[in-house]
């Protein structure tokens, strides 16, 4: 997960996100995904406002969850208030492969 | 086909920057406190400077190594260490002429506990910062354990529930209160339910701690410490303003004004029961909880009088 | 090298006339150390302060036990048990006090240099500080030190209107010493 | 290039510190008062308030918050003083720790005190013997033109490229805190040019808002150790570090102090006297006057206490017959001084000779001239052959 480099080229301890932007596959950590419904979504932004890692992505009429970050959280599903947004085992796609 | 919003809400338009963070950061699902740091990233944009301790978000703010988790300078310390860093940081970069959005992000833990006396100091010298306390009412990162921000009767892991044990036994301390009372620049409390008033306090904090310091309190209900569902924590934290459990309000220089009504609040128990860490508690107990969650608001309703701020009309059920 | 020991009380500045007298020293060009002992900084518990006089640098770092010279800014302190406690042979001793000593009161007492540093002080700076008025009469008793060196030393402590007071009392310690030998 | 004649003033130690870091214009100041630490913090305010020392002055509201105030504006490129003594270096213990290990080039004074019961409001050693392991640069110093000379040169030591370390000056609370004497202070100007160099090397690491750096990345595991070894290795530098600084000070301003050590009469001593602080003035004269009697005996006045300078005092030491160490603190579990614990493992160098502790000077009772007239007496005896006791606690044997 964490990407060491050999030699620390500072004196102390500093991070540098020029040299090393960390990231954790946190699109690994779901149990349900959202699938969202373009028909029911009206656009309202509300799922994308409150997603805590702000991973929905606007798709210009509708928006659609960026799998490679999303927890599963569920809470675009509860916030939508079209009901447009619903959360599916990730059984349900195991079919799929690896490849999200 | 359903009619589309023509328009984003307005917060959007309050985005000065792109997410400072990266994609995958090490909070748990669902947690608010992910939602403020990435709004606050931005709405602040890059002219920020983070000050932040061991706690839940720690992970998150400092690196690893030579490995960083956003493009945020920032100043990792000790809990009893914040509001002191940020004091040194500020004074010199105002020493060098520089104008800079210095930011501490902690926790109730070190805000209200350990880190408190210095918080106290920085506030009463009107220091030139944000301090932003995240109040997850307890020590989630290290287990759950009380602060003295957790409330009558929560069970935590060091005020457990048992055959003699009923949660914890005293009040929380009303930490954005306290801080009012230094009289600093700003001061106001937020949730991540009413993103909007966030934002617009987020932008008045950047204001204001040109003049002095400024303190916001950020109520943040943690999916695994309270023992709710992941995607419940916005909907407990709108529960939590619609009852008066955790009023929306500020304070500028010792002015206070509530910036969000509620006509017709409901009573805590539609509160307590989203949430477990609740759950024990029987009818006499939360109608003292209702007592205490009354008489805050009454109080705070006062010294929206006194102050003379006005309260807005914009009424909610 | 001369040794001097001031006991005073908390607030009557023998801390600081203990020190001052070292700068009168220096003035001189002569090397000069001085601190004081005491526990809490309390007005009116007992405080004692050294001050080192020498041709050459003073490295001493210690407490004195044995004074060339006593300076005793508070009358009430001559009943002190320990008042004499090591006084060298030939030793010294400047008294403030309203009355004249009647005798020796240590064997190895040989000067005396009594003077109303209280009065001195009331009268000249309006307050019981009679620290300054006894280096005065230091000046005069012991004749270590010239008038003029105590008086520019003066105005490191006091500025103004305190400075003027301050050199009067210290003159009129000097004109008004009465010198007791043994 | 000499600095031109400073202006002599009658001062305390107190107010020799407060001069010395006034001259090196810190960009801000915490401090917080404690006896008998609290005339160093009135009269920076004093000078700030007279316009002569153009910081921003913090009026904390307790030790911890001045540490990380300080260890912040270091690390944001700023120069940041402070000052404590006793409780006030233990209440800083976390952020003291934070600073060395973010290699933040503090400087510090510490009025040495007693460790600690409420009324412990007296002179001793045991505060900076307690924190020797924190990774510091510690200092010890005898008088008050040493305690001013000593702040300047923390300076240039702290922010040297190669050393990037905390630096705490130490002077005895009390005997020499109050001391008055004759004090050189040099010249603004001169003190800016001492000081210069440190321009013209290459900028620190910096937090600074342009740049996406992050300070205080915990390094974990492998980094972690690097980090520790790189602080082990700036250590080590700092020692050779002072030396040349000491020896560019003494050229410019006609002062030094031998840098890591100063060897007093030692290079035809048979046996040796060790001790640092204000009675190492005491010694000198006990010194002269038992080699006035014939008394082959030396001194050595311990200036670095850390880092620890193994090779010039076992260079100094070497063939020596007996040593006497005076420590003003105890070695809590050795049952000695701290200083003499340290020596003691320079034996496997210096040959297995006697090596006596002395404790004494604690709670400001008097390291006297008796006392270490005593000392001398009993190292010489030990040198002789006869038998010694390994830890004497002078004051109570008397």
């Amino acid at each position: 997960m964490v990407i060491m480099k050999e030699f620390i080229k500072y004196e102390a301890g500093w991070s540098d996100a020029d040299e090393l932007l960390l990231c954790l596959d946190t699109g690994s950590w779901r149990t349900k995904r959202p699938v969202v419904d373009r028909q029911k979504c009206n656009y309202c932004a509300l799922c994308a406002l409150y997603c805590p890692p702000q991973c929905m992505v606007n798709m210009n009429d509708y928006f659609t969850p960026n799998l490679d970050f999303c927890k599963g959280c569920g809470i675009c599903a509860k916030e939508c208030p079209r009901g447009a947004v619903t959360m599916v085992p990730e059984g349900e796609f195991a079919h799929e492969g690896a490849k999200r | 086909m359903v009619q589309k919003a023509k328009k984003l809400p307005r917060v959007f338009d309050y985005f000065r920057d792109e997410d400072q963070f990266v994609g995958g950061l090490a909070f748990c699902a669902g947690c608010p406190l992910e939602l403020a740091l990435r709004i606050l990233s931005k709405v602040l944009g890059r002219e920020t400077v983070l000050v932040g301790t061991p706690s839940c978000s720690a992970p998150v703010i400092h690196g690893q190594n030579i490995g960083t988790w956003h493009r945020l300078p920032y100043y990792g310390c000790l809990m009893t260490g914040v509001p002191s860093s940020a004091t040194g940081l500020a004074r010199y970069y105002r020493k060098v002429g520089k104008d800079v959005n210095v930011v501490c992000f902690t926790g109730d833990g070190c805000a209200a506990d350990v880190g408190f006396q210095p918080l106290s100091g920085a506030a009463e010298r009107n220091e030139h910062f944000i301090y932003i306390c995240y109040d997850n009412e307890g020590y989630m990162n290290t287990g759950i354990q009380r602060s003295s921000t957790t409330p009558r009767g929560a069970a935590t892991t060091t005020t457990p529930v048992g055959v003699a044990g009923r949660g914890k036994e005293t009040s929380a301390k009303n930490l954005p209160l306290i801080m009012a009372m230094h009289r600093p620049s700003y001061v106001a409390t937020a949730t991540l339910s009413h993103l909007e008033d966030f934002v617009k306090k987020l932008l008045k904090a950047e204001e204001k701690r040109k003049e002095g310091f400024v303190y916001i309190h950020v109520f943040i209900p943690c999916a695994v410490g309270w023992g709710i569902e992941s995607d419940s924590t916005i909907q407990v934290s709108r529960m939590a303003v619609r009852t008066n459990y955790f009023p929306l309000w500020e304070a500028e220089n010792g002015k206070f004004r509530l910036t969000h009504t509620v006509a017709t609040p409901k009573p805590i128990t539609e509160y307590t029961k989203l949430i477990r860490k609740f759950r024990h508690l029987t009818e006499e107990e939360l109608a003292r909880l209702q007592e205490e969650v009354n008489s805050n608001f009454a109080f705070l309703r006062h010294l929206t009088e006194f102050g003379g701020g006005e309260s807005p009309s914009n009424a909610e059920g | 090298m001369k040794e001097i020991r001031f006991h005073g009380r908390g607030g009557q500045g023998a801390v600081l006339a203990a020190r001052m007298l070292a700068a009168a020293f220096v003035v001189e060009g002569k090397h000069a150390a001085s601190f004081p002992m005491y526990g809490f900084e309390r007005r009116g518990a007992p405080v004692v302060a050294f001050t080192r006089l020498d041709d050459k640098p003073v490295r001493e770092k210690t407490q004195i036990y044995n004074p060339d010279c006593l300076v005793v800014i508070d009358p009430g302190l001559i009943n002190l048990p320990t008042l004499f406690a090591g006084l060298k042979p030939e030793g010294i001793l400047i008294l403030n006090s309203p009355r004249l000593l009647e005798n020796q009161l240590n064997q190895n007492l040989r000067l005396a240099g009594v003077v109303n540093a209280t009065q001195i002080a009331d009268e000249e700076i309006g307050r019981d500080v009679p620290n300054t008025c006894l280096l005065g009469a230091f000046a005069a008793t012991t004749g270590w030190v010239d008038l003029k060196s105590i008086l520019s030393s003066l105005g490191d402590y006091f500025s103004g209107d305190l400075l003027e007071r301050n050199i009067r009392s210290v003159e009129r310690g000097f004109h008004e010493v009465k010198v007791s030998k043994w | 290039m000499k600095a031109q004649k400073g202006e002599i003033r009658v001062i305390t130690g107190n107010a020799a510190a407060a001069y010395g870091a006034m001259l090196c214009r810190p960009d801000v100041v915490a401090s917080y008062p404690i006896t008998p630490q609290s005339e160093v913090v009135e009269q920076l305010s004093r000078f700030h308030a007279d316009g002569i020392l153009d910081a921003e002055m913090v009026e904390v509201e307790g030790e911890n918050s001045a540490m990380n105030i300080v260890a912040a504006v270091t690390l944001a490129g700023g120069r940041a003083f402070t000052a404590t003594s006793s409780a006030g270096l233990a209440f800083m213990f976390d952020a003291f720790l934070m600073t060395a290990g973010y290699r933040a080039p503090v400087v510090m004074i510490n009025v040495n005190r007693e460790l600690t019961s409420i009324f412990s409001v007296s002179g001793g050693q045991q505060d900076i013997m307690t924190v020797l392991n924190a990774g510091w640069v510690q200092i010890s110093v005898e008088n008050c033109q040493e305690i001013l000379d000593s702040v300047i040169m923390a300076f240039r030591l702290a922010e040297d490229i190669e050393i990037q370390l905390p630096v705490m000056v130490c002077y005895d609370g009390f005997y020499l805190s109050f001391l008055a004497e004759a004090v050189e202070i040099p010249a603004r100007e001169d003190v800016d040019q001492f000081l210069a160099p440190l321009k013209l090397q290459p900028e620190r690491t910096k937090l600074v808002p342009e740049k996406p750096l992050g300070c205080g990345t915990h390094g974990i595991l492998r980094g972690f150790m690097e980090l520790r070894y790189k602080h082990c290795a700036a250590l080590e530098r700092a020692k050779q570090k002072l030396e040349e600084i000491d020896r560019e000070f003494g050229e410019f301003f006609g002062r030094s102090y031998g840098g890591q050590i100063e060897e007093y009469r030692t290079e035809d001593a048979e046996i040796v006297v060790l001790t640092s602080g204000s009675a190492v003035g005491t010694a000198r004269t006990v010194v002269d006057a038992k080699r006035a009697q014939g008394l082959k005996v030396g001194l050595i006045k311990l200036r670095m206490i850390r880092p620890f300078p193994r090779e010039r005092l076992t260079q100094a030491l070497k063939g020596k017959k007996a040593v006497g160490i005076i420590d003003r603190s105890v070695c809590f579990g050795w049952n000695c001084g701290p200083m003499y614990m340290e020596l003691r493992a320079l034996c496997p160098d210096i040959g297995f000779v006697p090596m006596m502790s002395f404790i004494d000077g604690l709670a400001n009772m008097d390291i006297s001239i008796p006392h270490i007239e005593r000392v001398i007496d009993d190292v010489y005896a030990a040198s002789q052959g006869k038998p010694y006791q390994e830890v004497t606690w002078i004051p109570l044997e008397e």
